[in-house]
């Protein structure tokens, strides 16, 4: 078996596990990723009590392990100790079915998603149609979920989610056509679906596609940035889960596990749409200005904010140590927080290592413009109220809607726009 | 059976095995769309004989067309087949006989569907004696394109028209005061 | 001084005026038409820190509003807290339209119409449209199961525009029946309901009388002076709860 | 009637008699184990989609007969039970039922007393407006307001534990004035909270006030007009943001407020912005009668001459005091004996609750929560 | 089957499989103790009144009628964005027609309401 990691290794670093054709490679990716995307997932759940918390004057949790670390562990166990219902009368095989489907869709678009150039399980030259497609089959997962349960909420939660989610793809299409648009313009005069493409089509082009065109890029930005939040029913669009009026919409009736599907479906797509923003909008996996700044010093610079990082998070666990309490009862806990901020030192130096500072360049720019993402996503749940469904779907199909057409139509003006000029003198010389 | 259309990133892998995978699929949920009593299964199984005529496309290298198949078909249209399925009383029509008493019609058409096949089978090969027009995979969305945009560009203008007639048809049957 | 008046019957508004007329009997010799506000001049007692007079009744009730110079032949307090005859021109109105059938009184200043039972409708009809008493504050009955008329209806209204509390009463017997507000005011709705449910009191035409605050199918009317503090309907408790009392 | 919870609403017999060609509509019941209903309200809604085509208040989950209690308790016995009642805002109960009792008793509270009263209560207003802010903003999605006005609220509770012992039924104050003299400090301690929570209501403003989406799910939602407001009894806020300018501490001053310089404010269109604002406005009003209060404190005794064993003569009284909800009246009948013959309370949030059905009809589900909020009710108060 | 979709399938097996063993797993340790109560759907503490499946508002279907239609219109986008530069000034007119014809459907129905939710 380290045959084939040799083998990939040396010979065919310059593509994915899936243009490689190994089966075993791809599953490994395929486990890395499943397992990345799970703990980030966990990690996603502690910061996002942590950081709302905080934002609200509170503390968050605070009592398992230092500072809660070990909440999302006790959480976990706690739900798998959680008994699983399935209410009288429901469809129990649409109902046990459901969470799968979401959690199948959630996942499968990060088959395309790119961390690195190779880094990616693998890369389709449909890669955008496969993200769209599989990400509308969520909408499957979240009708049957709010059918199968026999009970109001869960059947208003459904109808307003899959209504919400369908209203909001149209608007995200447009905003994606309008960034493959952008792709083709090159010598050769054709684009890409691929996902990689796309971000090496950034790379040719020396911009991100958000400054493409300005403002022309940056509203497509924005209209997918909009879309994204609704299609993941997140604040201020998280009308299927609106707990002031349908308690916990189409996820009213599971418990324990089962519920917990959803909510690792809800945050992996929160993950997965992030990436498909940066992909399209931020350059994907590249480092800030990668033509500009260029260059060897340029390089090592760079390659080493990831072991900066984790310095930085060493130092801030080593101060929260030194700040715990003084008190033997907080003796393990302290203990426990500052083995932390070492394993946090122990990676830091790990990923000062050449080999593997030039290795995780591209994924852990790629995890920073994540992070940001993410963080925006919570910072919205801190600020705004609810949007009400009429309200909502009004700016789906009122306002993204032709916005989105608009900048579809512009940029294909402005991408033509030598030709229409040749034309225009023609007519005039004519 | 694809070896012709070979290019070296995308070897063929395993063609037989997703051949019958893919196909037996699709197959077999066909026949739970058929037989299911509660429509809501019945719609489930259809979306399953989608995704695996999804796959068959991608094994033909026409993956534009297996996204397609995906966004539209399973993301929108049976998403709309859920919705009018759930407008309807399910109680109800659980409780209905499933086949209608229409043997003989029944029988006939069958015969006839099967006779076409066979027909199909036996004079097929010289139909088509040659393969399928070749396309590389990685050009797919591209050669649609051409093929779209120029050859049958009056066709695509229709469609528009099409679109409008069903924008225009679902607004006016369903909104009751307009 | 409040301590000594009091009286040892139960009901204590049937008897009305007659007994002392000390300070009221002066008022109701000149008509004021102070209507509603003869405690309004006299009326400041909270503001001042020093000694507090026991005298001047009900600070909040009556204060000097708008309407107050209109009418400014407020006379001084009824020193004894029974109820007054009540003097206004609203009174002088009423009464002679009404003879007999009406009695106002007021006591510690405030105002209240005692009413014969047939003359309600017509008295609240006109008391909302020609003297703006458009808001209907509460709705109420009192209890006296001693009494022949057992129960005393009690609706309190108020104008806006005249900053005008008066209280219209009447006695029924159980089991008669009594107009709806409902349709004078919108908001007799619920309080009617919540009158019918813990006295059993039916109001004729009122849109949707049923129990409001019990639970539907539940026995007996607990505001009622026989209906016991710890008394349940133990029916209702074993059918519906499942267990053999609520106690 | 197997089911306890079950009344049968005249919507759901409707409903009942349906086809299935014309059966657009759900019925489907909002409570009383909700979180958005502030307690154990059930609302019965008929939606059209989620267009909300009628509805129905289901009551009394909380039904503890207050009213019955008073009959076998002494005056003053009862007076902590109404505490329990607006238990937001028990300060403002507790200041009506001493207050028409003295009143029954034809007695005055001394000045002192009546500052101290004043103090409190609107302390207790300032309060309950938060809380109602908090849970408000959150039913609209707006999670963190919650935590802010949590966060303040604290302080004035500490107020009140400081003075009294207790943080939420107070039972501050006695029949004939005031039980405890205020602490060391009291005044430091309310001038200290005025200039700590003065700025505090701009941070809450400034989250919502003009918040497009705030803005967007309030304006315009839940209209109730003036006319209505009257017919239907609805007092308040809620009144006031319909355009009546009707404060009972203007319209027949209680207590102290007499002295005070304070403003009634009001709203034009009577919707749920209106409502906020106008709740938003009265906190500041509060703080300005708190200040002025604290200010011009008297010195004296703080309670009244009252015999230990009290019997009012026979009569009855009426008495009413804006609580923060509304006009909260007491209507007492006394019998001449120790214990009050019938006490009757007219909470504001009953009736208030009341206009819900008119505020909610062809709004969208989500705006009968704004509009429960809005109201600003209390269960314990409602159902008593 | 292409290579490089056959990941696709194994991320499905793998994710198809892994979580339904998750769950069988967790039988072992999770109690279930069915009760008529607990099974109840949740209705706010409210025996449900009637079956909760079906009746509910035309206005979903025009929603999803309405975004098969624009989903369609998407998809056709797609092969001219990918080409756009070599149709040139003719693709984009014929691009701007067929956008064009669906404006119009697009007015007609904001102008017929069919937008708005109430």
């Amino acid at each position: 078996m380290p045959g084939f990691i040799t083998n990939y290794l040396d010979k065919n670093v310059h593509v994915t596990p899936g243009q490689y054709g190994s089966p075993f490679w791809a599953l490994v990716y395929i486990l890395l990723v499943f397992g990345g995307v799970s703990l980030a997932v966990v990690c996603m759940n502690w910061l996002e009590r942590k950081i709302l918390a905080h934002m609200q004057v509170r503390l968050g949790p605070m009592r398992v392990g230092p500072h809660g670390l070990l909440q999302p562990i006790a959480d976990a166990i706690k739900l798998i100790l959680k008994e699983d219902i399935v209410p009288e009368g429901a469809d129990s095989f649409v109902f046990l079915l459901a969470p799968l489907i979401i959690l199948v869709a959630g996942f499968s678009v990060y088959c395309v998603i790119p961390f690195g150039p190779t880094h990616a399980i693998t890369d389709m030259n449909i890669g955008i149609l496969f993200m769209l497609g599989v990400s509308s089959l969520g909408v499957l997962g979240i009708v049957m979920a709010g059918w199968a349960s026999n009970s109001h909420y869960p059947l208003i939660g459904a109808l307003r989610s899959s209504a919400q989610m369908v209203s909001y793809e149209v608007a995200m299409g447009l905003a994606v056509i309008s960034a493959v648009l952008m792709t083709s313009l090159n010598p050769a005069g054709t684009g890409t679906l691929s996902m990689i493409g796309i971000v090496q089509a950034q790379y040719a082009q020396h911009t991100w596609f958000i400054f493409k065109f300005f403002p022309l890029g940056f509203i497509a930005f924005f209209i997918f940035a909009v879309a994204m939040v609704a299609e993941t029913n997140r604040a201020p669009f998280d009308l299927p889960e609106a707990e002031s009026e349908l308690t916990a919409g189409f996820h009213t009736e599971y418990s324990g596990l089962r519920w917990s599907l959803f909510m690792l479906g809800e945050y992996a797509a929160m993950i997965s749409v992030s990436s498909i923003a940066i992909t399209l909008w931020l350059g994907g996996w590249m480092r800030p200005f990668p033509n500009l700044l260029q260059g060897p010093t340029w390089d090592l610079a760079f390659s080493l904010f990831p072991a900066l990082t984790f310095f930085g998070l060493a130092a801030m666990t080593f101060y929260s140590t030194m700040r715990m309490p003084k008190h033997p009862y907080f003796r393990i806990q302290t203990i426990g927080l500052g083995a932390f901020g070492g394993v946090f030192v122990l990676i830091a130096l790990i990923l000062l290592i050449p080999r593997v500072r030039d290795g995780v360049q591209d994924v852990y720019w790629f995890v920073a413009k994540i992070a940001v993402f993410l963080y925006l996503y919570i910072w919205y749940r801190g600020t705004f109220p609810r949007y009400r469904f009429d309200q909502l779907m009004r700016v789906g199909w009122k306002v993204l809607l032709p916005l989105g057409i608009g900048v579809l139509m512009a940029t294909g003006i402005m991408g033509l726009r030598t030709e229409i000029w040749d034309f225009v003198h023609r007519l005039v010389h004519i | 059976m694809c070896t012709g259309w070979y290019t070296s990133d995308m070897a063929p892998v395993a063609t037989t095995f997703f051949f019958y995978f893919l196909s037996g699929l699709a197959i077999l949920s066909g026949v739970l769309v058929i037989t299911r009593k509660n429509p809501v299964h019945s719609a489930l199984a259809l979306i399953l004989t989608l995704l695996s005529v999804a796959g068959l496309y991608l094994m033909l290298y026409a993956p534009f067309v297996a996204g397609v198949q995906i966004i539209l078909y399973v993301g929108g249209i049976m998403v709309l087949f859920l919705f009018v399925i759930m407008l309807v009383n399910i109680e109800r029509s659980e409780r209905e006989k499933q086949f209608n008493q229409q043997w003989l019609p029944g029988i006939l058409a069958a015969c006839g569907l099967g006779l076409l096949f066979v027909l199909i089978y036996v004079k097929g090969k010289a139909l088509f004696s040659q393969p399928v027009i070749t396309m590389p995979e990685t050009e797919n969305t591209q050669r649609v394109g051409m093929m779209l945009y120029s050859n049958y560009m009056f066709p695509f203008e229709i469609a528009s028209l099409l679109l409008l007639v069903a924008i225009i048809g679902a607004v006016v049957m369903a909104k009751k005061r307009i | 001084m409040s301590d000594e008046t009091k009286s040892p019957s139960p009901q204590p508004e049937g008897e009305k005026p007659s007994s002392d007329k000390i300070a009221g009997g002066i008022s109701s010799g000149t008509p004021p038409p102070g209507g509603a506000k003869p405690p309004a001049p006299s009326e400041k007692p909270a503001v001042a820190p020093g000694a507090t007079p026991p005298k001047p009744a009900a600070p909040g009730e009556k204060p000097a509003a708008a309407a107050a110079p209109a009418k400014p032949a407020a006379p001084a307090k009824p020193a004894g807290p029974t109820p007054q005859p009540w003097d206004s021109p609203l009174v002088a109105k009423l009464t002679k339209q009404f003879g007999s059938g009406i009695q106002p009184l007021t006591y510690l200043g405030q105002n209240y119409l005692q009413v014969d039972r047939s003359l309600i409708p017509t008295i609240l009809q006109m008391l909302r449209d020609e003297e703006q008493f458009d808001y209907c504050v509460d709705i109420t009955a009192v209890h006296y199961p001693k009494r022949e008329k057992q129960f005393d209806i009690v609706w309190i209204l108020y104008s806006f525009s005249k900053n005008e509390r008066v209280r219209v009463k009447t006695q029924i017997a159980d089991a008669e029946h009594i107009p709806s507000a409902v349709p004078i005011w919108a908001a007799a709705n619920w309080l009617e309901r919540e009158t019918f449910d813990m006295f059993g009191i039916q109001f004729d035409g009122h849109p949707d009388l049923k129990r409001i605050l019990l639970p539907d199918g539940w026995k007996g009317h607990p505001l009622r002076k026989d209906y016991g503090i710890i008394q349940q309907d133990q029916e209702w408790v074993q059918i519906n709860l499942g267990i053999e009392s609520g106690q | 009637m197997t089911d306890p919870n079950s009344s049968v609403s005249h919507l759901e017999l409707e409903e009942s008699k349906k086809t299935f060609l014309d059966a657009n509509e759900l019925v489907i019941n909002m409570g009383p184990q909700h979180p958005a209903t502030h307690g154990v309200l059930r609302v019965i809604l008929r939606l059209d989609g989620e267009k909300v085509m009628g509805l129905e208040c289901v009551i009394g989950y909380l039904h503890r007969g207050v009213e019955k209690i008073a009959e076998h308790r002494t005056y003053t016995m009862f007076n902590p039970y109404v505490d329990r009642m607006d238990y937001v805002a028990a300060v403002s109960n507790g200041l009506g039922y001493c207050e028409a009792v003295e009143k029954l008793l034809n007695i005055e509270a001394p000045p002192r007393a009546n500052y101290i009263r004043v103090i409190l209560t609107e302390l207790n207003r300032l309060a309950s407006h938060q809380l109602w802010l908090g849970t408000h903003a959150l039913d609209i999605g707006a999670m963190t307001p919650l935590f802010y006005t949590f966060r303040d609220r604290e302080e004035i509770l500490k107020i009140f534990e400081k003075y009294c012992g207790a943080r939420l039924t107070t039972h501050a104050f006695r029949i004939g004035g005031c039980q405890y003299e205020t602490y060391e400090g009291f005044e430091k301690d309310v001038k200290k909270f005025l200039t700590f929570v003065a700025p505090k209501i701009d941070e809450y403003e400034e989250l919502l006030t003009t918040n497009r989406i705030w803005v967007e799910r309030t304006k315009k939602v839940g209209t109730i007009s003036a006319k209505d407001c009257i017919a239907l009894g609805v007092t308040g806020p809620v009144l006031r943001a319909s355009g009546v300018k009707w404060d009972l501490r203007k319209a027949q001053p209680y207590a102290a407020y007499k002295q005070f310089d304070f403003e009634i404010p009001t709203g034009q269109n009577g919707d749920t912005y209106d409502r906020y604002l106008v709740r938003m406005a009265e906190m500041r009003q509060s703080l300005r009668i708190i200040q002025q209060a604290v200010d011009a404190i008297p010195e004296g005794p703080i309670m009244a001459k009252v015999s230990k064993v009290m019997k009012p003569p026979v009569g009855e009284i009426y008495h009413s005091i804006e609580a923060p909800k509304g006009e909260l009246g007491y209507f007492i009948v006394s019998d001449g004996s120790t214990q009050p013959y019938r006490i009757r309370v007219r909470p504001p949030s009953f009736v208030n609750l009341q206009a819900l059905d008119l505020m909610c009809r062809g709004q969208l589900v989500a705006d009968v929560i704004a509009v429960i909020g809005t109201l600003d009710i209390v269960l314990g108060e409602v159902d008593r | 089957m292409p290579q490089n979709y056959v990941p696709v399938f194994i991320f499905i097996a793998v994710v198809g499989t892994l979580i339904p063993i998750t769950l069988l797993l967790t039988k072992l340790v999770r109690p279930s103790n069915p009760h008529r109560e607990k099974l109840l759907p949740y209705e706010c503490g409210i025996d449900p009144v009637d079956r909760a499946r079906g009746r509910y508002t035309v206005r979903y279907y025009i929603v999803a009628i309405l975004f098969v239609v624009f989903d369609v219109e998407t998809i056709f986008l797609f092969p001219w964005a990918v080409k756009f530069k070599a149709f040139g000034l003719f693709g984009l007119l014929e691009m701007l027609i067929f956008l064009g014809i669906l404006i119009v459907g697009y007015i007609w129905i904001w102008q017929k309401g069919a937008l708005e939710w109430v």
